[in-house]
């Protein structure tokens, strides 16, 4: 193991961190395998001690042996606080309002954080049929804010428009008539920096770009006019400590970390 | 980094159950939570709105004690052991003063808690068709269904609203600091009235460690999130039993029938066994130990279950 | 007195699952009836209607069978490791032949199965608003509620309709032989899957005595009146895990992704695995003795809880 | 004890045994304690060995040590086949329609077999307040059928008009615009016989007296004009076999046989 490499910072360790800032003080997190399971682990060890993943497997409260590599993996159950059943996880934790932060990810996102994980295409003979919402449309709708983690900015996933809207912001909700209990996606983070809104009725613009990355890069890699925060930032890179923790006691086998 | 969400009865009363406010107390003959229930008289608690589906001796002690503006219920009785005196009096005469009363059927008040927990504006049900219950509680309506019938024609259904108290306080058997709570033996209706709340109480039998919950996740019937304060309070169910801790008080059902039809005699009940002990350590020390070998039961365990552990790469040739 | 309805995969599946029907399978990642979609595809079932909510390996396999007409689903991906390739083939190219699919999200599915389960014209629920999912699936409709939203003004809401299937099959550890079902780990939507259909076929890791199950009957997620059939069939869940008693087989989940691209070699796995099998017992015997060693997991034992046991008079005394 | 009192049967023994008679070959019961604990453990004993009895707490398959005193009694639960949280026994048990014959009583009947469980007198100032549904109200709209036990058939419990209607039969539901799911009360088990009624649209008939009672006197102790079955039988007393298997065996400690 390379412990000494806090130089060289893979795309993976970047997201984790930086996700794991964003989650400071937060008290419930509903999130899925990979990096959110990163992020959160990152953020019980510093900006969120009391931070609690709700697996929309139904387990609360997971002390996993080793990392999970499902939502539902059998070592997640094990030694957990409880295991709900799914009308009460969906039904009670969810749509009753107990989540502050949902993390998701999507095949595309637009200037609202709408988002598509359904098909690229027409939905009737889809290009590509991609697994669909899951729980996605509920994350969305119920928690308070979310957060997406998207691996790669580039304008096939930051679109202008939604091939389909799968999972939609609250603008998209009061549209059809709908009140939405939630602010939408508040943070999304990528390779190349983060996006914000402050809530209903904004539009994502570009918050925080990473070191060497320009504002110019963002907005090319950008489906749409992306408007960019006066007060712009560039992100700190990850600290010795963080990734030290990441590293050696969040992710030792390198199950998610590449 | 776990929340230690452990309080006295006393602070967890006086900070969470405020004049004015909707309460609901849960637990179907099993697991009651009076002792939580002689807390708030103590404290003097005016104007509460109490949710309880089987309104009962805790529910009549609370009307007497002066604590009860308006009940929300679905069956008001002593179970099967007679009547319940003081809300009879409120209901029948007024006296002393009128006591508001919203009728539902049992599972018009499930749907309300389903619906409170789930954050929907109504929930739907099968019952009240041609009932004059809708005609008494204007809470009750219709919706049209957007799908036909069976025979193709247009279907309706009642509803019920949802119903969020600002506290809701449950007794169960045990729980962890943070507040994971578990129950066996009737769960009743506990999780959704806990979840459809603003705010909750676990009122346990015993606070463990952590381990014990861990060791049997799935009877975790209320997780921490859900929960605000945890209140250790053995026997504090009583005169209901505790599945596997002790057994129902019969005799004190039957004699509640006695003490609440006279107000004056319900009156100096609750000045002695309630207003006059601090707390429920002195409300158990006037009972008597000697009382609780009548209420004893005997042992009849689980049989344990295995979840299972990832065995690591070296163990697995070994395992079979 | 106990009926006993245990009864072999190859007569349940025969008895209760017909050419045409709608076949619930339920089990999100744990406890998933792969031995029954296996024997399903054995006995050659055509045009069903198939509804899952995460339509995984099994789904791929019983579409690659030519017994799927539609598929109703809110999740259609070989978990975290790929693509189901029989399935995406359907439907984006209609080859062989087209897949009706009919979308939903989760909560939607666990809304029909709650609606199904409780004879409901309908569910409402907080999803929807604004999704494409609606154009695309006019069975999710909108209702107006009777009540008014928190600014006064009218709300509406999402509902979905009742899912009743023909029958429901669902995994767990354990049932008797009446069909008193436990499971422990995740229980997902099994028991509304149950309650919602007309029939249901439970396949258990073991038959055991009534005993065990009574000596914990919280553990029991789905009682004996909604059962038809109980099949005993150890390792039926393979490639899937039942907590504590197997793992997952990850490597056959990230295989499958591999075998389902190319239709050839997914239609000679089906003949060499599924279809050239007599039953599951000759699949696990081709799997070999050896593969489950890999899967073999620990101990860690739930503690047991005390249910409680009424004392006689004599006993009272003693017991303290 | 008394085994050969044969002779003389109380009250709860002939209509335990008559309503134990009605539930041959039903499956499963919803039901309280008292008589209908009675009836059910003797129809388990003659004429229907694999009923079930579901109780509103959520207990199925009860193999209780001892008789028990409440719907809830501890000894209900202990070494039962299944608890079930109320959201299940209520909605999928009785509403999802899994009932064939649910137990009731009342303090008023109609001749539709309407009940009042609520109020004698006028709702917002009754001179009694009663009970009120608990769960007869679902218990009446989800079985497929339901008997009425009534103790005493007096011209006070068999009214013309109910003071108030707490559990309406199918009759009023459609009158309402609701679509009834059972029919309603189909046998009423009184101290002077049976009334009957084959379903929707049908008022009660009396359709059997016990020996020794006249068909006057059942239409003098029914408040409306009472039809009387072309078929009318004499109860067949209880034998002797189900006194002793009552007494003996269903409740030897003399808890609700009086």
């Amino acid at each position: 193991m390379n412990r000494e490499s806090t130089v060289v910072t893979t795309s993976s360790e970047l997201l984790a961190v930086v996700a794991a800032r964003e989650l400071a003080d937060r008290s419930t997190v509903f999130a899925g395998i990979g990096l959110p399971t990163l992020a959160v682990a990152l953020a019980q060890r510093t900006t969120a001690p009391g931070i609690e993943i709700v697996y929309e497997s139904g387990v609360c409260g997971a002390h996993p042996s080793r990392l999970p590599e499902t939502i539902a993996d059998a070592v997640l159950i094990t030694d957990s606080e409880a295991v709900l059943p799914m009308t009460a996880l969906f039904g009670y934790v969810l749509q009753g309002g107990r989540i502050d932060v949902g993390l998701l990810g999507a095949a595309q996102i637009d200037r609202w954080g709408n988002l598509n994980s359904s098909v690229i295409g027409d939905w009737h003979a889809p290009k590509v049929r991609l697994p669909g919402s899951g729980g996605a449309m509920e994350v969305m709708a119920n928690s308070r804010e979310v957060f997406v983690v998207m691996r790669r900015h580039d304008p096939r996933s930051f679109v202008a428009e939604l091939d389909f809207c799968t999972s939609p912001g609250p603008e998209r909700a009061l549209g059809d008539g709908i009140r939405p209990l939630g602010a939408g996606v508040t943070r999304v983070i990528t390779d190349l920096g983060i996006l914000a809104r402050a809530g209903i009725g904004e539009p994502l613009r570009l918050v925080a770009t990473h070191p060497g990355v320009t504002v110019e890069k963002v907005r090319e890699a950008t489906g749409w006019d992306l408007d960019v925060a006066d007060e712009l930032t560039t992100v700190e890179p990850p600290t010795a400590e963080e990734l030290r923790l990441l590293r050696d006691e969040v992710d030792p086998d390198r199950v998610y970390l590449r | 980094m776990h929340p230690d969400r452990t309080m006295t009865m006393r602070d967890a009363i006086a900070e969470f159950v405020t004049d004015g406010a909707t309460v609901a107390l849960e637990g179907f003959t099993h697991l009651i939570p009076t002792a939580a229930g002689h807390e708030i008289i103590r404290q003097g608690r005016r104007d509460l709105t109490l949710v309880r589906m089987t309104a009962d001796i805790v529910t009549d002690q609370l009307i007497a004690g002066g604590c009860v503006r308006k009940l929300v219920s679905s069956f008001v009785g002593n179970s099967t052991a007679g009547s319940l005196g003081e809300l009879r009096r409120r209901i029948e005469t007024g006296q002393p003063e009128p006591l508001e009363f919203e009728e539902y059927s049992h599972y018009g008040m499930i749907c309300r808690y389903l619906a409170g927990a789930q954050r929907l504006p109504f929930h739907p049900l099968r019952s009240y068709g041609g009932s004059d219950v809708p005609s008494v509680n204007p809470a009750i309506r219709k919706v049209t269904s957007p799908y036909p019938g069976p025979g193709g024609e247009p279907e309706q259904v009642y509803v019920v609203p949802p119903v969020n108290p600002d506290v809701t306080i449950v007794h169960a058997q045990r729980a962890d600091r943070a507040g994971n709570t578990q129950i066996w033996g009737l769960t009743g209706i506990q999780a959704e009235a806990v979840y459809a709340a603003r705010r909750a109480i676990v009122v346990v039998e015993e606070v463990v460690d952590d381990e014990v919950i861990r060791s049997d996740p799935n009877r975790t019937a209320i997780p921490a999130h859900a929960v605000d304060a945890v209140v250790e309070c053995p026997r504090g169910a009583h005169p209901a039993f505790v599945q596997g801790y002790y057994d129902r008080d019969g005799d004190f059902y039957r004699s509640w029938s006695h003490i609440s039809k006279d107000p004056e005699r319900l009156q100096r009940w609750l000045d002695e066994w309630v207003r006059g002990t601090a707390d429920h350590a002195e409300y158990l020390a006037k009972l008597g130990e000697q009382h609780w070998a009548g209420l004893a039961v005997g042992a009849a365990w689980s049989r344990p279950v295995n979840y299972g552990r990832r065995l690591r790469q070296a163990e697995k040739g070994m395992s079979r």
